[in-house]
């Protein structure tokens, strides 16, 4: 049997809105080597930008002193992604998961960055501290591509 | 460069292509823009083109309603055309579709404001 | 006076060769926030993927556990590019950087790593200590575009 | 994908394409496969096609030296065609270029080997 390919990054890096596509673009690179598809590659980035963007907006309130840590693991065709900001933290995980919902209504959030999350990976668990800060961890099963390539 | 904006003015609608990648960085930029044309006494409606927007995210939406607040405020019509599938399932998501119509172009959008393009 | 604009981030990730592309592509993406000519990104890719290929064949004799990292940093135009691996070290650095020099010819190596640093960077700083590892301290001043678009 | 390899022979010519990144982790499957073609009898001269390469660093370098020695050891010879200017620059700067000759296209590449194309 062949081993399970597993592969791991972690990023690091300030809490500004430049750095969104940056993440997102950086999760798609360390993941084309599973040569996904281009429906879950964008899914991916999706919720990258999701989460990144929660931390600057809500957790750093755009403070670009604030850390952002993303870790990335692969484990044969499941990922898994870990947001990490050490913020304000949310005071009601299950009221900030509603569709809709926005605690900052004034900056134009639509309250849809969990609602995707969820739409989009199988599995979105959050763990929150207040004062401590959050962290997002996004797992997802990539589907199979028809053909995979020799060398990718 | 992540976003390319550009406006256009028909009789008076305004229409306003994105180009690009929409998130919460390049949001500041559309919603400036848009704002700064929709004060011009002239503009009553607008229309979205996305044909080219390759990314949105959540706060891509937040822009989309934000302008469909103020535009139904003045009293306008506001539709959107051209969506590209990925960003379509956002939108359906959000339930965007039940206030905005979609178009497949953007002289039926332009058209569904009252105005012959 | 506008203040300079500075920014950073760090990458960690196995030595292994898939990462390699990641690597560069997670950099250029960094460093696109500064709207650097297609010449200036190729080359920094280049450079970045020379560093991590020889943490990879010569610091960790692509032995996968071992961890390489990236640091970049941005200070408005003038950009910095460090990798570091903790695997076997240079002992000879003079002899290391002279064109064509490789201590593994049977892998076909080149030896042309160094020379393309040196030339694709302002300042190329090597800080290696045998059976600690190697850190590699790249700096180029980026050529300004003719047109700074508003938004990147 | 990151790199496409394509080999076709014609005549005692082989030709390889190359289609995306060349690096360490690429050159391995470009080696082998190459290796492989050199390995059939009929085959004496080596034109790589580098047309579509849109990335290399130093360890494409290697590989291509190490298929010129092995071709000029068994009295072939080897030229390279359609390369593109950051790659050139590479080529230039490690002295490639005093024992290859490169061509504009593939069918200049291919005669220079002593074979109408
Ligand atoms: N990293 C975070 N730190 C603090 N609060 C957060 C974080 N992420 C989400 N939240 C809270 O959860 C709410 C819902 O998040 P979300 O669904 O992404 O909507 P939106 O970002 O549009 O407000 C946010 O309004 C905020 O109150
Ligand atoms: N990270 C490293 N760890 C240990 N040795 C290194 C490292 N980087 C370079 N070297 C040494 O320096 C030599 C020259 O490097 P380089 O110019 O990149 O050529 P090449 O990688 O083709 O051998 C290598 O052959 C190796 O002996």
């Amino acid at each position: 049997m062949k081993p399970v390919h597993t592969n791991f990054m972690e990023l690091c890096f300030n809490a500004r809105s430049e750095n969104e596509s940056f993440a997102r673009v950086a999760v798609a690179a360390f993941l084309s080597q599973l040569d996904p598809t281009i429906e879950d590659l964008t899914d991916i980035k999706t919720v990258v930008s999701e989460a990144v963007t929660n931390s600057v907006i809500h957790g750093y309130e755009e403070n670009p002193e604030g850390v952002i840590l993303i870790r990335t693991e692969i484990e044969g065709t499941k990922i898994c992604v870990q947001i990490t900001d050490y913020g304000l933290g949310i005071e009601d995980v299950t009221e900030a998961r509603q569709p809709l919902y926005t605690s900052k209504p004034e900056l134009e959030r639509s309250g849809m960055g969990f609602t995707i999350m969820e739409n989009f990976m199988d599995e979105v668990m959050i763990h929150s501290k207040l004062g401590e800060g959050t962290t997002i961890q996004l797992v997802k099963q990539l589907t199979p591509q028809s053909q995979q390539s020799l060398v990718n | 460069m992540a976003l390319h904006l550009d406006v256009k003015r028909s009789k008076n609608v305004l229409v306003a292509r994105l180009d690009g990648e929409l998130d919460h960085h390049t949001a500041a930029h559309v919603r400036k823009v848009i704002e700064e044309e929709l004060n011009h006494e002239w503009v009553t409606h607008l229309v979205l083109n996305l044909e080219k927007l390759e990314f949105m995210d959540s706060s891509g939406l937040g822009v989309i309603l934000g302008r469909y607040k103020r535009v139904t405020q003045m009293g306008g019509k506001m539709t959107i055309c051209s969506v590209q599938p990925p960003i379509e399932r956002i939108m359906e998501m959000s339930g965007l579709f039940k206030i905005l119509q979609m178009f497949q172009d953007e002289s039926s959008a332009v058209s569904a404001c009252g105005v012959a393009s």
